[in-house]
């Protein structure tokens, strides 16, 4: 039993190629959960954020500044009453929260944190994610449906139009990457997630930069077309609040809405990573031409640690901004152990054994949290589109471009 | 690299496969059917996935459950089915329908029983992680008019919807 | 328990081709219907897939085109479908029968 | 060599500006008219000029090679040259049976002759443009005037350039509608809508007998362009008088005459005095008029070949030079005596040609064009001033009022006298001096009605002056108060063509006053030829002008010259004599001296009417209708008795016999063989039907079981 779960650690590949059930298992627990939390700290993260945008303080009761806001949310939905209305079909009313749930977690099998890091490694995986994650479709289209009222029917017909419609333009911008991983000697390309940043390491270039501006482009559209794919501002227009008073999820309550909730937030990360993985470089560190070396190596391995410590440092400032009153000091007092923890981390992230194995998911997971911030960003920023020039952007304008990045992408493949 | 317990999985999604190919007739409202369906569809692809046909299950799971099934609920939506599921579900002639399909699909068995010894008995074992070279390969090689042709069609198809569909062109 | 051979598959995809038979012969609702003919081109898609273990990818590809022809044969199906209700407000399929004489 | 490849550009500049005033005219301003049709003649002067210019240096070292360029098959076989049956298209047989393509290409050719024609309609055509731009500033209408002013052109210029005889006649068919339609111009005016179709009735005739010859022509030569033609008739394998080509000829000449208004289709001229005066300048004075000259011209070759067509040319000339002078007499419209004169001068050119001085004919017309032009836009310049009157007895002592205007008709008025060293002089002189050598006999006459001719045309051309510029002022005091010179616009052009009315004739300076006569050396490769057959044939006498001015100086010629200069002066006298002091109520000199004479004149030998009662048939002879009218009657009688009575019968027939039909049908046909066999059919079919159902669901079923047997049969056989 020990050695079968030994037995892994030797060989370099991901738990399921290796078949090792074990690890697997772990693996998921791991991914889950740190979603999970990811996907906590997101939501803090947004209200603070928008909070900050609009010149307010956003949640500062529970915990210092709000921070553990979220655990109240969360207790207080799962203890909330959980209404189902009467005319609404059960069954479907009660499943389709749960496909929302499945599609966007089950796309984390494919995920490369690193080179070995991922669950397993799919040889079609980049295409595994796309369908996996326009399965969500299906929940939202399912609880508009079967709430059996009318907001949400027209928020999950808005949706299912608006998804269908982006998925076009989707994936011709990752054929376009992809026909990129295929202008190596031999002259095959890979749909593997892993196989794509090997690529991009093999030809010393993210794949955002090649070609350029044609890798932007493509880029560019995946961006916005991933945004509409997960109903976020400004393409929110399924669950517009201001029109149809939720949309989709209008007769939500509790338990469920919290899986919407989290289905929602766990679909950005996963569309985030997907972008990472196939524009960006995965868990490539930045600057590997330029900035090369060992010592360069060595600085960019150290990253992690003062990432952390720096966190650990403003939580401090916090500690030491904070209204010496009796009233606040529980407050401080957590803060500043937050404060320690953050540091503690910051320090074991330094010694040379964790900090190796650690680095790739570390870029990793930055690179995924600028697109969160740019998720808030955009939220905060834009006004909603119309549904006539949401369809007529979907179609008249990102389609066309990427049908011409991709063209030209294979034309100059085939002439550089 | 042998997937793990072959014969638990393929009795399972089999089994699947089969359940929601019943609750989709049987069902009376469309969309249990659809989600019937969606299920079959899926597990189907897992059966794909068994036999070392990864490309043909992604193209199952993006196409038929990510595409043609949201366009079966879009439609379904559109169109009001409050009276059609009050009233009866089967057609007068739904017995010699059931024995005539019955009979059909034993004497499908019986002739795959019988002519099993048709059947090689060495399989090959397409290497999994270039799978969907080789279709590539195969589609815009030896089936390049037959792919054109596919695509033609569904320019005909989307044509034809549309013009059908449109209240006024 | 046995290994399971093509024949397996192939029965599999028999039972499968006889629901969507029993779907597309006895269900008044066109939507079904069509669902059933999916059924029936699912199963297809099975025999292909099991075949083409044995005789190479051929099988793989002709799945594919058959996927193929199941879109467009849903779009057409559904647009028809539309037109049809727009006319006679039912979608009973044993209501179409204008060209009884 | 690009303008001279590019002449087919010619004829659509003109094209181009017409179809602008037809599509978008109604909403263009005036200023934009006048441009674009303005500047489109302009541009075609310029670009025929340069043409001419190209074709010397083309036809430097053999003189006269006509420039030929063929843009496609208009209709027929496509090929170029002797055509062979075999060749795709239209093909016929020729009179000896020979199978002959019928090419009727789009092509077009340049020679001297053409070009002279060219220049001047070009030219003329620009100053008269320019002219109308004034003189219609405040006419209604004003795109629709210069829209078919640009259409004449184009069609001219068509007529011109053609290679063969069927381009000339949709030409000849396109100038013919543009005078109706530009005759008709005030068509709320009854009698400039009677005018035009006079006009365009007349004309048919002239074209029919254009179309009968052009048939005739291509039947007996296989081919209808000239330079076939040509080659074919100068190859000698046609006698002199052959009868076939007198008949074509003859038929032609018909054309000429409905076109060139010589007797006796002239009648139509005068009355086209009803449109505005540029386009009787234009098209009645100086272009479209002389097209029978060109076209007996370019089938020289063929009258060469037909002495007594060359005899009828020469009469008819000159009887209508003579008759219409005559008339012009005593004319009191100003624009009728233009129109008479115009008449009489296009019979001097058929007498010129008739007697084979083609050069000579050719002169006159080119010589004509510019003091005729210039003639009628001085009277429309009067007419200007005299807001709108015409009639010369209200005229009178105009001649310091509106000064350029009367020196410009004074000098154009002397070139047509024949005053040396005008214009006029050298062409009619070198058609008279012509005339008196040709063979002697019957054309000594001809040449004294020729003399007599030009001192008429002495007398009533002074006439006008004198009663329209001089003598007592006899218009009323408003009419009087108005008068006033002409724009700019209208006087420069008369100017211009005051000069060219001195000049013209220079080029034609004969080499008796120790000129060269460039003219028709010019003109001499197209016509010698001609003389070469004739003179084999022993005639030489009759030999074309160009080959034969060496060896002619003989005193005679200058004793002619004084003649007809005399001839001029005394006209002048006379006129000076009867209308110097011409007041109100002044007598005319003939009509005291013999009033019936001056009757008969003055109603124009009553040919009009004679017209109506046999052609027309506006008058009856004693109680019938002769002519159309005429014919209208009877077969209105015919119809409405025969036709109709006919028609009636028949109905009544068919009534009987629908109703019997009918019995038959409905108890027959329909109750026995329809209704049973249907009824019979619908009995036998009950069982088939049980299987067609109609629900698609049942069919499928069907096939279903078809497939278990199938299958089935298959496994266990």
């Amino acid at each position: 039993m020990l050695d079968y779960i030994t037995s892994y650690l030797g060989m370099n590949t991901t738990p399921g190629q290796a078949g090792n059930i074990f690890w697997v298992l772990v693996y998921i627990l791991v991914v889950f959960g740190g979603v999970s939390v990811a996907v906590m700290s997101m939501n803090w993260l947004e209200r603070k954020a928008l909070a900050h945008f609009q010149i307010r303080l956003g949640p500062m009761r529970v915990g210092p500044h709000g921070l553990l806001q979220p655990i109240a949310d969360a207790v207080k939905l799962l203890t909330k009453e959980d209404i189902i209305p009467a005319e609404a079909d059960k069954f479907v009313f009660w499943i389709a929260p749960l496909i929302i749930l499945c599609a966007s977690f089950t796309v984390y099998i494919v995920i490369p944190f690193g080179p070995t890091h991922a669950i397993t490694d799919l040889n079609i995986g980049i295409l595994f994610m796309l369908g996996v994650s326009s399965l969500s479709v299906l929940g939202v289209v399912m609880a508009g449906w079967a709430s059996n009222s009318h907001y949400p029917l027209i928020g999950s017909l808005r949706s299912s139009a608006q998804m269908i419609s982006y998925e076009v333009a989707m994936g011709m911008a990752v054929v376009s990457a992809i026909l990129m991983t295929s202008l190596n000697k031999e002259g095959t390309g890979t749909l593997s997630m892993i196989g794509i940043v090997q690529a991009q390491q093999q030809q010393q270039i993210w794949f955002l930069f090649k070609f350029f501006p044609l890798g932007f482009i493509a880029f560019a559209i995946f961006a916005i077309a991933m945004v509409a794919e997960t109903n976020r501002a400004p393409f929110d227009l399924p669950e517009a609040e201001s029109e149809l008073t939720a949309g989709f999820h209008t007769e939500y309550s509790g338990l469920r809405w919290s899986l919407f909730m989290l289905g929602e937030y766990a679909a950005m990360i996963a569309v985030s990573s997907i972008a990472v993985t196939l524009w960006l470089g995965g868990w490539l560190r930045p600057f590997p031409n330029t900035l090369n070396g060992d010592t360069w190596d060595l600085v960019f391995s150290l990253m992690p640690g003062f990432t952390f410590l720096g966190l650990a440092l403003i939580a401090f400032v916090g500690v030491i901004r904070m209204p010496k009153h009796p009233y606040f000091r529980i407050q401080t007092i957590g803060l500043a152990g937050f404060a320690a923890v953050l540091g503690l981390i910051g320090l074991v992230l330094f010694a040379p054994p964790v900090r190796d194995r650690i680095q790739d998911i570390f870029w990793f997971t930055a690179k995924v949290a600028v697109f969160m911030y740019l998720y808030i960003w955009y939220r905060a920023t834009f006004p909603r589109y119309r549904f006539d020039q949401l369809m007529k952007v979907g179609w008249k304008v990102l389609l066309p471009i990427a049908i011409g990045a991709l063209i030209l992408t294979a034309i100059a493949g085939v002439l550089f | 690299m042998e997937p793990v317990a072959t014969t638990f999985f393929f009795y399972f999604l089999s089994g699947l496969t089969l359940i929601s190919g019943i609750l989709v007739i049987t069902r009376k409202s469309p969309v249990h059917s659809a989600l019937a369906l969606i299920f079959g569809l899926l597990s189907q692809a897992g059966l794909y996935l068994m036999l070392y046909a990864p490309f043909v299950a992604g193209v199952q799971i993006i196409l038929y459950a990510g595409g043609i099934m949201v366009l079966f609920l879009f439609v379904i939506m559109l169109v009001n089915l409050e009276r059609s599921q009050k009233e009866e579900q089967f057609n007068q002639q739904w017995l010699v329908g059931v024995l005539a399909a019955c009979a059909l699909g034993g004497l499908f068995v019986a002739v795959y029983v019988k002519g099993s010894g048709l059947l090689p008995e060495h399989i090959v074992q397409p290497v999994e992680n270039s799978n969907t070279q080789q279709v590539g390969v195969l589609l815009y090689g030896q089936y390049m008019f037959a792919f054109e042709i596919a695509s033609l069609l569904l320019l005909v198809a989307i044509i034809g919807a549309v013009v059908m569909a449109k209240k006024r062109i | 328990m046995a290994p399971i051979t093509t024949l397996h598959y192939l029965v599999v995809a028999a039972a499968l081709f006889v629901l969507g038979v029993i779907g597309v012969l006895t269900r008044r609702n066109v939507v079904i219907v069509l669902m059933s003919i999916e059924l029936i081109l699912n199963a297809v898609n099975l025999n292909l897939v099991a075949f083409s273990r044995l005789w190479g990818l051929h099988g793989q590809v002709f799945a594919i085109f058959v996927i193929t022809d199941a879109a467009a044969e849903a779009a057409v199906g559904l647009g028809i479908l539309i037109a049809f209700f727009r006319n006679k407000e039912t979608v009973n399929v044993d209501e179409v029968d204008l060209m009884k004489w | 060599m690009f303008f001279l490849s590019h002449i087919w550009l010619i004829p659509l500049l003109p094209a181009f500006g017409a179809s602008m005033m037809f599509f978008f005219g109604r909403k263009l301003q005036k200023s934009v008219v006048s441009a674009v049709c303005v500047g489109t003649v302009v541009v075609a002067f310029l670009f025929s000029c340069f043409a001419v210019w190209q074709y010397r240096d083309y036809a430097h070292d053999s003189p006269g090679k006509p420039y030929q360029t063929i843009l496609y098959t208009w209709l027929g076989a496509d090929d170029v040259g002797a055509g062979v049956s075999a060749q795709p298209g239209l093909s016929y047989l020729t009179h000896d049976g020979t199978p002959a393509p019928f090419h009727a290409d789009a092509g077009f050719l340049l020679d001297p002759l053409s070009s002279i024609w060219l220049l001047f309609v070009t030219g003329v055509g620009m100053l008269i443009h320019i002219y109308s731009v004034g003189y219609m500033a405040h006419e209604g209408g004003y795109y629709r005037f210069f829209g078919y002013l640009n259409l004449f052109m184009f069609s001219m210029l068509t007529l011109i350039l053609g290679n063969n005889y069927a381009v000339m006649f949709v030409g000849w068919e396109g100038v013919g509608l543009c005078s109706y339609l530009l005759i008709g111009f005030y068509f709320h005016r009854k009698s400039a809508s009677d005018a035009a179709n006079k006009a365009f009735i007349v004309n048919r005739i002239g074209d029919a007998g254009f179309l009968l010859g052009m048939f005739t022509i291509a039947w007996y030569f296989g081919s209808l362009r000239y330079t076939d033609i040509n080659q074919l008739a100068r190859s000698g394998h046609f006698s002199i008088g052959d009868p076939i080509i007198t008949a074509a000829t003859l038929l032609l000449f018909v054309g000429a005459c409905g076109k060139s208004a010589q007797l006796p289709l002239y009648v139509w001229l005068p009355d086209a005095m009803e449109g505005p005066t540029p386009v009787s300048a234009l098209i009645h004075a100086a272009t479209m008029v002389t097209a029978g000259v060109y076209m007996v011209a370019r089938s020289n070759a063929l009258f060469v070949l037909a002495p007594a067509s060359m005899k009828t040319v020469a009469i008819v000339g000159a009887l209508t030079a003579i008759f219409a002078a005559s008339i012009g007499l005593v004319q009191n419209d100003i624009k009728r005596v233009l129109a008479y004169s115009t008449v009489s001068q296009l019979g001097y050119m058929f007498l010129a040609l008739g007697v084979g001085a083609f050069a000579a004919g050719v002169f006159h017309v080119f010589t004509h064009a510019f003091f005729k032009a210039l003639l009628f836009l001085g009277s429309g310049s009067v007419i200007h001033a005299m807001s709108g009157e015409q009639d010369m007895r209200n005229m009178g002592d105009l001649h310091k009022r509106i000064p350029i205007t009367h020196w410009t008709m004074f000098i154009a008025t002397l070139a047509i006298a024949g005053i040396p060293p005008f214009a006029g002089f050298f062409s009619k002189d070198e058609i008279l001096w012509q005339t008196w050598s040709s063979e002697r006999g019957a054309y000594i006459w001809l040449w004294v009605i020729g003399y007599v001719t030009a001192l008429m045309t002495a007398f009533y051309m002074f006439r006008l002056m004198f009663l329209t510029f001089h003598g007592k002022a006899r218009m009323s005091h408003d009419v009087e108060h108005h008068i006033h010179e002409s724009p700019k616009s209208m006087t420069v052009p008369l100017v211009i063509l005051a000069a060219c009315a001195v000049c013209a004739g220079w080029l034609g300076w004969p080499h008796s006053l120790g000129g060269s006569d460039h003219f028709a050396k010019f003109l001499e490769p197209v016509f010698t030829q001609e003389a070469m057959v004739l003179q084999e044939e022993g005639k030489a006498a009759q030999l074309a002008a160009g080959a034969k001015e060496e060896e002619h100086t003989s005193p005679i010629e200058y004793a002619l010259m004084l003649l007809s200069v005399g001839a001029a002066v005394v006209g002048w006298g006379m006129a000076w004599r009867a209308y110097r002091e011409a007041d109100k109520g002044y007598v005319e000199p003939i009509a005291a001296g013999a009033p019936s004479v001056y009757g008969v004149l003055l109603n124009k030998y009553y040919v009009d009417e004679g017209y109506d009662y046999a052609f027309t048939g506006r008058r009856k002879v004693g109680d019938v209708r002769l002519g159309a009218m005429g014919l209208g009657d009877a077969s209105s009688w015919f119809d409405a008795r025969v036709i109709d009575g006919t028609v009636n019968g028949a109905g009544w027939m068919t009534r009987a016999f629908a109703t019997l039909s009918t019995w038959w049908d409905k108890w027959i046909i329909d109750g026995l063989f329809v209704n049973g066999s249907a009824n019979f059919a619908r009995v036998m079919s009950y069982p088939v039907k049980l299987l067609q159902w109609g629900l698609v669901q049942w069919y499928a079923l069907v096939m279903v079981v078809g497939l278990v047997g199938f299958v089935a049969y298959f496994a266990w056989r």
